[in-house]
């Protein structure tokens, strides 16, 4: 498998020329393309998964070629355990983000290859071991994004492509300060993620946590993090169905994996003084705060965004706790919530392809035309509440688990939340789904054969893992208790700004 | 004592989990096809199966020594992380085992009983769908070896009540009774989880980091002298845990989603409601009396809570109209006293009554359940009465079921709540005033179930004329696990009757592997052979309250209305309505807390749509607005003049004729006066 | 030149250069402009003639002056030659608006 | 003094004042004329500073060139606009205040600055030397000087020619 | 090396090409009647005098930058005025280049074609061009001045060239005032340089103010005086404000010669006067500034007041051509960050952006062009939906443009600024890196709006339609395929940029 996450990298790029090189008038062949483009990747990451070496903290799979020698930019790639996780997400969202796109019939070309250019980008981001290949990937991820919902988007579609612009902007240039100053701060000045790593320690305490501070608002924003989150809502609400599954599924975790790799890896010391703080106490007011906020919408797909907030909460929490509960639960965490909220975006597409709104006052009773995709609803609101036996309560689970250790107070409010949690999916449940059927809705068709399609797999893994979490526990279990050792070793060596 | 390794267990949970699977999945086609008879098997058959492996469980433990009845399947690695190791493995000790008979015996019945009972419904599979992983949730709950596992049994029976709850989800009103009884159930789990966490941790912290049952035993001294949060760390774990026991059990302050959970289905209500899933809570602190025995003060608070829920329930019950609600609030009522028997640590009386009130519970709610189905879905006991003549067998085993639930002497109730009642005076953590709530309460629970039987089945019948009609007994299959269940209600106390009465005991003895380690219980019961006057008085004081309480029901209830009228009335009605309406328990904690979390919604939205993306676009605007001050100059100078009006074409026109440059001394002025000032800036 | 020390010479080109510059600051009349700036680059000769007879060595200075001259007088010819562009493209044009206002 | 250092203060003050009026005439036309004297005067300045080849291209250029060129272009806008176009006095102030601000910083550098003065001036004409120089290593502004000049020429004509068409 | 006048004329093909170019075309004009042979004769000069500058690459040298026959190395040329480094024909190369696309640009500019003078405009353009490369080689504040001024000059014309429009005649009347007066301060501030050091050699001032027998003060007064004409030419703030106004009287062509080709120019003359003559190199490439002389700290200010201006002014643009005048504006104040860190990595920054910049600046003026000559509009609205109704090359490669200028990986802009903001972060100039960073968010913010009007919104139906002909097609391509290629692939110019930070010192 030689430059087999290259080949997985690039592959939907080439996919992306060849749509465009495709005839526009038959938007069927692009479809089919563009389908067929997503799954040697995902071949390659079904391959990958079972090869990969689940006992070493190295870095595999890795591609090192110099980029700009004078520079020492590197073309530097590899996976660890907790990258694995998050490229196999992808590769697996992908075809069936392709799939739920195939209602797309204005622009079909111009949409697929810029999707396929996104999930160059995606991928990208998660196999650059070099911080100036991520920084590039980072961002060339935002101009397929801007598209995709600027073009193909909702009515608000304007608003919600350039906030989501800027927004991302905004942070990257701090992440590019702070990479510059990282960069010139080694000896010899590298850019090499594994060669930074834990660099850190040869800045100043308050450089440290300057630094910290300036790549954790970068991803913060990702996340999204209170106060940084307000772009997720519009996007999400305008975004075509198959890209709010991608910015849920993926780019979400962008945020958390970029702490783990940059903040945790390169500033250990400055990990452990600020995580209280930033990613425990702001992942549990996001936990509590997601929540409250989704409990006061009426547009479905807004409540989903607001739930992923509160979801992505406990990635935080859990990873600022420094036990292996924490960050294992955190990482799976990730994943989890990448297949579940999939699965919620995919499931508002289908009643908004149907109803062509999204207003919960004004559905009701739907599983009576629609039992199939109620019952799947179901299942994927009750995995979103963690219920156990599904793959979201093992990892709340480890997550609110490991914090407890590190901090029980906020454990205890975290935890509270999940009866909010609770709260707004049965609520939403029982407005939409259940209760008396509005009778404009009586003749709905259930989900067709596309629909079940994208869903069933998800379906499948959630399922899956809930019962078998070391599918993906094994994976990152390494390498996170490696990184929980540096950032406890550069704790212990580096000293705090108290 | 290493347990026995079996792999017998794991078929426990999966029959039912298959049962469920196979309904749920092709249920509807089964139905279509072949009937709902073949739907009804597929839902049988495996908890029948079940019921048979456990027997062989019992059977099993029985032939081994007493200090050998462990036996444990492990089924496959679930968690391993860090010093977290939890499995998915299943453990029979003759606590659970006692548990597993009734879960899936009593189950089983009832899943006859439905087969009957549901004949008229479409979603039939769905029924069965859920029943069957109700099912399995239980056994999982029941047979788990750590208290992670027991978790997923205890959110999953949490599961299944929502969907049984409102299983007609047509009706918005069942739908939120489902939601209720699921959102108050995750405020208990919530504090189950949160207990779980503090236990690892506190355990791990001396080295001894784990969830599994034997292991908890085995280090649960560690926890000693070990403070959380400003609270010694078994009082803070067992507390924390009995807060998850609250939630599922229905006791004060979460009892509030038990009485709206009724809107399912009857049968639900007997097998989830009554016989099963809300004796969890017992359970797991049964399962858990070692961590509970290290902490009196959690202990004064459980009696306290149960002995406080066992009345106040009762005293609801009294007065409520609908046939199935007195029933939850005598569940209600009923559990409290396990808690009560809890509290004092008489774990042992404790699961005694568990699994008597698991009979006489579910005969009564079946054959409510008969009733109203007899009745066409009635409920209102208003609209009942002498239906003993129209329903016999249902009439006879309802009427030995409220026997044993007013606890008259030789029924199952007297001899468990009577262990209770005993235990509440004589335990070290017991005292007078627990006793005598619980006296107090066997009477009012003498009081409301007379009360029952007198409206539904004696008096003239108030039957509306359509249904009276079509009164008739229920077929076989619903009165067949009546009549067991009755039997049982008769005869199942006889396994625990006490020494001081002449009994053997053999339940206690069944259990005291369990809990005979405990130093509580041991010395309690060594003390308390000394005293069997004391006890037999104190039994004597107890059957005399029950029988004044039901005196007083027939007094009242032997002939309609009137005296019950007139006793509504008292202080101008007062209390009664307080009771009617459930001491308003609802509407205040709608009022704090619905209310309260729909404000604080409505304020985070509004944070959210405002102030901060107020801030963003505040700031976009105020950058906007400074971009427009600067360029306001070029605005105002250039664009005005240079952009295309008519009339700035003509003054421009006009301006070029003249040779006017506009500002462009203005443009000047900038130059040179930032070079001067510059220049200034350098000199000083 | 004895008798006259550079710096007087140099005050000169300075007020030149500062009426130069009030110059260009006030004259809303482009030509005025142009004059101003003649009047700059006049001040900025006196300069180079000065300091190229101060210096021993006069012809870089002087010839740099030359120069500038030469430069001001091409600037000058672009300058009127706009106008003049501007003159000869707009009369007409401007005759048709005011006409066309009368209406 | 020396009668010649007087002519010079002579010299230098008719320039400045004809300098003033050029600044602060209200009629354009005398403007054009107070420059002609300030022109003038500088050139005078140029012989009393031994640079007699500039004085004469500064009569030459100057005076002959680019302020006929200048006087024209008043005449033409006296023609158009048809009255005399004043200052606006709303700007002198400040622009009295900018520029005396930046003359005196100018002023206090020229006085703190010791020039370098050399010892030994010679009054020799430097006609010559400049000629020499022009053809010498100044070679190549001087001819990139005449290319300026056409460059100009040819874009005077584009400015300012009649439209062809239209 | 130090050649005299006659030695010097073999080392001077390039600015003799473009000189005999421009004297031919005017000689021409009269007798050609297809005035297009006349601008791919301007083509084919500015291809010659690229090539000239870039010297025959011998197959086995080791030097494979050098100029004309001049394969010795570097030094002075006729007799000191001007002088022949790295830096110099490194500039010379952009400028060609940017001469080449403006008269192929022109070739395709319905503004310019069809005016019955485009023989004078080509040749206007290539006199233009000499003034560029004299402005990269001076080494001498007369010449400096001279090819400053043989800039102006003709870019006043090359703005007043559509003399039928009246905002060219305003344009040109207001360009020439600024310019006359910025030039005749810097003339007088250059006066006293040349009164402190007695010489216009940039190295005999370095010597001079060395010794320092000046007065700091007076020195400072001198180089800010100097600095109106420079800062004039790159457009920075305080001296920005004719750039509006005359990129938008200006025919698009000239408006992207001005932009990239004036302001490169700026930059060199910059470069030229205030590192090898007012600053002294050092161990490592960095370099020091002479005693009392803080330019550094005034460039810093102004660098970020000019980004910042530009970058507000542009926000409220709605005609492209004022939009991108005023980006180009705050580009500017970019490219001052890599010159006040006195680093050679900041000038090497400096050297790459400016290719970059001539990429994507060139790049967005040509789709303006295109836009202008098929609905002869250049207002925002006169975009929108140019994606939708036949602009879909333009659009994308307006797109292109638009996100490298707004520094968006892969894109070449992404680079250059990398480049730029990396020496800010080394040397420490962090509140400079703040602000600079601010400002492209802000900058995002516009460009993202020419998108958006572009691909977001829908056409109403009454902007026309755009059709591409091969020729700006080709243009477009030109421009585009570069502006990727460098944004993933810019070692090679790196490299250059980096070996052409080299001054020749004497």
């Amino acid at each position: 498998m030689d430059h087999v996450l290259t080949w997985m990298t690039f592959l939907p790029l080439l996919g992306a020329a060849v749509v465009l090189c495709l005839p526009s008038r038959s938007p069927r062949l692009i479809k089919r393309v563009a389908f067929a483009a997503t799954l040697p990747t995902f071949a390659l990451g079904v391959r990958l998964f079972a090869a990969f070496d689940r006992a070493t903290t190295a870095y595999q799979y890795v591609d090192r070629v110099p980029w700009i020698a004078s520079y020492a930019i590197d073309y530097f790639v590899g996976v660890d355990g907790i990258s694995i996780t998050m490229v196999l997400l992808t590769a697996l969202l992908c075809p069936l983000c392709v799939l739920a796109s195939f209602g797309i019939d204005k622009g079909v070309k111009g949409y697929f290859a810029l999707f396929l250019m996104l999930e160059t980008g995606m991928l990208g981001v998660f196999v650059a071991l070099d911080f100036f290949l991520f920084y590039v990937f980072w961002e060339v991820m935002l101009l397929p994004m801007y598209f995709l919902i600027g073009v193909w988007g909702g009515p608000r579609r304007e608003y919600a492509a350039i906030k989501f612009f800027l927004y991302t902007f905004a942070g990257s240039v701090l992440m590019l300060i702070a990479m510059l100053v990282l960069y010139f701060g080694a000896t010899p000045h590298t850019f090499a993620i594994p060669e930074l790593a834990p660099g850190g320690a040869a800045f100043d305490p308050r450089t440290q946590h300057l630094l910290w501070l300036a790549l954790f608002v970068a991803f913060a924003i990702k996340i999204p993090a209170f106060p940084f989150h307000t772009w997720l809502p519009d996007a999400h609400v305008e975004a075509p169905t198959a890209i709010s599954v991608i910015l849920a599924g993926v780019l979400l975790k962008m945020g958390t994996y970029g702490i783990l790799r940059i903040n945790y890896g390169i500033l250990p010391a400055a990990t452990f003084d600020l995580a209280f703080w930033a990613l425990a106490a702001l992942g549990t007011f996001n936990i509590v705060y997601g929540a409250l906020c989704a409990l006061a919408q009426s547009d479905l797909k807004r409540l989903v965004a607001y739930s992923s907030i509160s979801h992505m909460g406990y990635v935080m929490l859990g990873m600022a706790a420094f036990t292996p509960q924490g960050l294992n639960g955190a990482v799976l965490q990730m994943f989890n919530h990448g297949t579940i909220t999939a699965m919620l975006f995919l499931l508002v597409g289908v009643i908004y392809d149907r109803a062509h709104h999204r207003d919960i006052a004004g559905f009701g009773g739907l599983a009576a035309p629609m039992p199939v995709y109620t019952a799947i609803t179901g299942l994927a609101f009750f995995a979103a509440m963690g219920l156990p036996g599904l793959s979201a309560f093992i990892s709340e689970v480890l997550v609110l688990l490991g914090s407890w250790r590190a901090h029980p107070r906020l454990t205890i409010v975290a935890a509270s939340a999940i009866v909010l949690t609770a709260g707004y999916l049965l609520w939403t449940l029982q407005r939409v789904w259940l209760g008396r059927l509005d009778e404009r809705y009586a003749g709905l068709p259930d989900v067709g054969a596309g629909e079940l399609a994208t869903l069933l797999p998800l379906a499948a893994i959630v399922l899956v893992l809930g019962v078998y979490p070391h599918a993906v526990l094994d994976l990152i279990g390494a390498s996170l208790g490696h990184l929980n050792e540096l950032v406890r070793a550069g704790a212990a060596a580096g000293p705090a700004l108290r | 004592m290493d347990p026995i390794a079996v792999t017998m267990l794991r078929w426990i949970p999966l029959l039912p989990l298959a049962g469920a699977v196979v309904n749920g999945l092709f249920g509807k086609a089964i139905q279509r096809r072949a009937g709902k008879g073949a739907v009804a098997a597929i839902a049988v058959a495996p908890v029948v199966a079940a019921f048979a492996v456990s027997v062989a469980v019992f059977l099993r433990l029985l032939g081994l020594d007493p200090e050998r009845r462990l036996l444990l399947d492990v089924v496959w690695r679930w968690l391993a992380v860090g010093s977290l190791r939890v499995d998915v493995a299943f453990l029979a000790d003759p606590l659970a085992t006692t548990l597993l008979l009734v879960v899936t015996g009593i189950g089983g019945l009832i899943h006859l009983y439905s087969t009957a009972y549901m004949r008229d419904d479409d979603a039939y599979w769905r029924y069965f769908a859920y029943l069957n992983l109700f099912t399995f949730a239980m056994l999982v709950l029941v047979l788990a070896d750590n208290l992670l596992l027991m978790f997923v049994g205890w959110e999953g029976v949490g599961f299944c009540s929502w969907a049984l709850i409102g299983f007609w989800w047509r009706e918005p009103v069942n739908t939120g009774a489902g939601n209720k009884a699921f959102i108050v159930n995750r405020i208990g789990d919530t504090g189950f989880v949160l207990g779980v966490f503090a236990l690892f941790w506190a355990l791990d912290a001396a080295g001894h980091g784990t969830l599994v049952f034997r292991d908890l035993q085995r280090h649960a001294a560690s926890l000693d002298g070990r403070v959380l949060l400003g609270v010694p760390a078994a009082t803070l774990v067992t507390l924390l845990l009995f807060v998850g026991a609250t939630g599922k059990s229905a006791q004060i302050p979460l009892h509030v989603w038990l009485p709206d959970a009724m809107q399912g289905p009857t049968p639900v209500s007997a097998l989830i409601h009554a016989a099963t899933m809300v004796t969890a809570g017992v359970y797991m602190i049964a399962r858990l009396h070692f961590l509970y025995a290290l902490a009196p003060a959690t202990l004064a608070v459980i009696a306290g809570v149960g002995a406080a829920t066992a009345l106040g329930a009762a005293t609801i019950g009294l007065v409520q109209n609908d046939i199935k609600r007195v029933l939850a609030y005598s569940t209600v009522s009923q559990l409290g006293y396990m808690f009560l028997a809890l509290g004092v640590g008489a774990w042992t009386a404790g699961v005694f009554h568990l699994v008597t009130h698991a009979f006489f519970k579910a005969c009564l709610f079946l054959g409510a359940g008969s009733v109203i189905h007899a009745l066409d879905h009635e409920q209102d006991m208003r609209q009942m009465g002498g239906l003993r003549t129209a329903l016999p067998v249902t009439f006879s085993t309802f009427l030995v079921a409220a026997l044993a639930l007013g606890g008259m002497p030789l029924t199952a109730g007297f001899f468990s709540k009577d262990e209770i009642l005993w235990h509440a005076w004589s335990s070290p953590y017991g005292s007078a005033l627990l006793w005598g709530v619980g006296v107090v309460g066997a009477a009012l629970t003498a009081g409301y179930v007379g009360r029952q039987v007198l409206l539904v089945f004696f008096g003239a019948s108030r039957v509306e004329a359509r249904r009276a009609a079509q009164v008739r007994e229920s077929p076989p299959a619903m009165t067949g696990p009546l009549v067991v269940l009755a039997a049982g209600a008769l005869l199942i106390g006889f396994l625990g009757v006490p020494e001081s009465l002449g009994g053997a005991n053999p339940f206690a003895a069944w259990l005291s592997p369990v809990f005979a380690s405990e130093h509580v219980d041991a010395a309690h019961a060594a003390e308390a052979a000394h005293d069997a006057r004391l006890e037999w008085m104190l039994m004597a004081v107890s059957v005399a309250m029950a029988a004044a309480g039901a005196g007083v029901a027939y007094l009242i209830y032997r002939r309609p209305a009137g005296s019950a009228d007139a006793l509504a009335a008292i202080a101008g009605g007062a209390p009664y309505r307080l009771l009617l309406n459930k001491y308003w328990v609802d509407e205040i904690y709608w009022a704090i807390f619905g209310r309260g979390t729909f404000a604080l919604a409505r304020a985070g939205a509004w944070l959210d749509a405002r102030i901060i993306d107020g801030i963003v676009d505040g700031s976009a605007a105020v950058t906007r607005a400074i971009a427009r001050l600067e360029g306001g100059f070029d605005a105002r100078v250039v664009d005005g003049v240079v952009n295309g009006l008519a009339a700035a074409t003509y003054a421009l026109g006009g301006r070029l004729r003249r040779l006017q440059t506009g500002h462009i001394n203005a443009y000047l002025y900038v130059v040179v006066g930032a070079v001067a000032l510059v220049l200034i800036a350098r000199l000083f | 030149m004895p008798g006259v020390p550079l710096e007087h010479v140099l005050f000169v080109g300075l007020v030149l250069f500062a009426l130069g510059l009030y110059t260009v600051l006030t004259r809303r009349n482009a030509i005025g402009i142009l004059m101003g700036i003649e009047l700059l680059l006049n001040a900025a000769n006196i300069d180079y003639v000065a300091f190229a007879r101060y210096s021993g060595t006069p012809t870089d200075g002087q010839i740099f002056a030359i120069f500038v001259i030469m430069l001001a007088a091409a600037e000058a010819a672009v300058g009127l030659a706009i106008v003049l562009g501007i003159y000869r493209n707009f009369e007409s044009i401007d005759v048709d608006a005011t006409h066309s206002l009368r209406h | 003094m020396s009668s010649s250092a007087a002519l010079f203060y002579v010299f230098a003050a008719f320039t400045i004042v004809c300098a003033a009026g050029v600044a602060f005439s209200r009629n354009i036309v005398h403007s054009a004329f107070a420059l002609l004297g300030a022109l003038f005067g500088v050139a005078a300045i140029y012989v009393f500073l031994a640079a007699d080849f500039v004085a004469g291209a500064q009569f030459l250029i100057y005076i002959g060139g680019i302020l006929v060129l200048i006087l024209f272009a008043v005449m033409l806008t006296h023609r158009i606009a048809d009255v005399a176009v004043s200052n606006r006095a709303a700007g002198r102030p400040a622009a009295l205040a900018v520029v005396g601000a930046a003359a005196w910083i100018l002023g206090r550098a020229i006085v703190a600055t010791r020039w370098p003065v050399a010892a030994a001036l010679s009054d020799a004409p430097t006609t010559h030397a400049i000629g020499d120089g022009f053809l010498g290593p100044y070679v190549l502004p001087f001819e990139l000087a005449s290319f300026v000049l056409l460059a100009v020429l040819v874009g005077a004509i584009v400015v300012s020619r009649k439209e062809l068409r239209g | 090396m130090d050649l005299g006048n006659a030695a010097s004329v073999a080392y001077s093909a390039p600015e003799l090409i473009l000189i005999g170019a421009a004297i031919g075309i005017v000689a021409a004009d009269p007798v050609v009647r297809a005035k297009e042979q006349l601008g791919a004769a301007a083509l084919l000069a500015c291809a010659a005098a690229l090539i000239a500058a870039i010297g025959i690459r011998l197959p086995f040298s080791e030097r494979w930058l050098v100029q004309g026959l001049l394969r010795g190395g570097e030094g002075w040329l006729w007799s000191r005025m001007v002088v022949v480094d790295g830096f110099a024909v490194f500039f010379k190369l952009v400028f060609a280049l940017a001469a080449f696309a403006t008269v192929w640009m022109s070739l395709g500019s319905a503004e310019v074609q069809d005016s019955g003078e485009e023989g004078e405009y080509y040749a206007l353009v290539l006199a233009a061009t000499v003034g560029l490369f004299y402005m990269a080689a001076a080494a001498n504040l007369l010449m400096a001045y001279l090819a400053l001024e043989l800039v102006s000059l003709t870019s006043y014309v090359l703005t007043g060239y559509r003399r039928h429009d009246r905002r060219a005649g305003e344009a040109a009347l207001k360009y020439l005032i600024y310019g006359g007066v910025a030039s005749a301060v810097m003339v007088y501030g250059m006066s006293w340089l040349y009164g402190l050091a007695g010489s216009f050699q940039y190295r005999a001032i370095h010597d001079a103010l060395a010794h320092g027998a000046a007065a700091p003060l007076t020195v400072f007064v001198a180089v800010v005086l100097v600095l109106a004409g420079f800062g004039f030419k790159i457009a920075a703030v305080p001296f920005h404000m004719w750039a509006p106004d005359v990129y938008e009287g200006a025919p698009i062509p000239v408006t992207a010669f001005l932009s990239v080709g004036s302001k490169a120019a700026g930059f060199a003359i910059l470069i030229r006067l205030f590192y090898p003559g007012l600053s002294e190199p050092g161990a490592g490439g960095a370099w020091t500034t002479l005693a009392g002389l803080d330019w550094p700290t005034l460039m810093l200010v102004v660098s970020m007041a000019t980004m910042t201006l530009g970058n507000l002014g542009a926000l409220g643009q709605r005609n492209l051509k004022r939009l991108l005048a005023y980006s180009s504006i705050a580009h500017a104040g970019y490219l001052l960050m890599g010159f006040v860190v006195l680093d050679d990595a900041g000038l090497r920054a400096m050297l790459f952006y400016v290719v970059t910049y001539y990429l994507m600046n060139f790049g967005a003026f040509a789709v303006v062009m295109v836009v202008a000559n098929a609905t002869g509009r250049e207002d925002m609205d006169g975009y929108r939906g140019l994606a939708w109704r036949g602009g879909a090359v333009p659009a994308v490669a307006m797109a292109i443009f638009l996100f490298s200028l707004a520094g968006i990986p892969p894109l070449a802009g992404f680079v250059g600024k990398f480049y730029l903001f990396a020496a800010v972060v080394e040397q420490r100039f962090y509140v400079l890196a703040l602000v600079g960073f601010a400002n492209t968010l802000v900058a995002l913010y516009y460009y993202l709006r020419i998108v958006r009007t572009m691909f977001l919104d829908r056409p109403r139906g009454d902007e026309g339609v755009v059709a591409l002909d091969a020729h700006n097609a080709f243009l477009l391509y030109f421009l585009a395929v570069p502006t990727i290629g460098l944004g993933l692939y810019w070692a090679p110019v790196m490299a250059l940029a980096e070996r052409s930070v080299r001054f020749f010192l004497g």
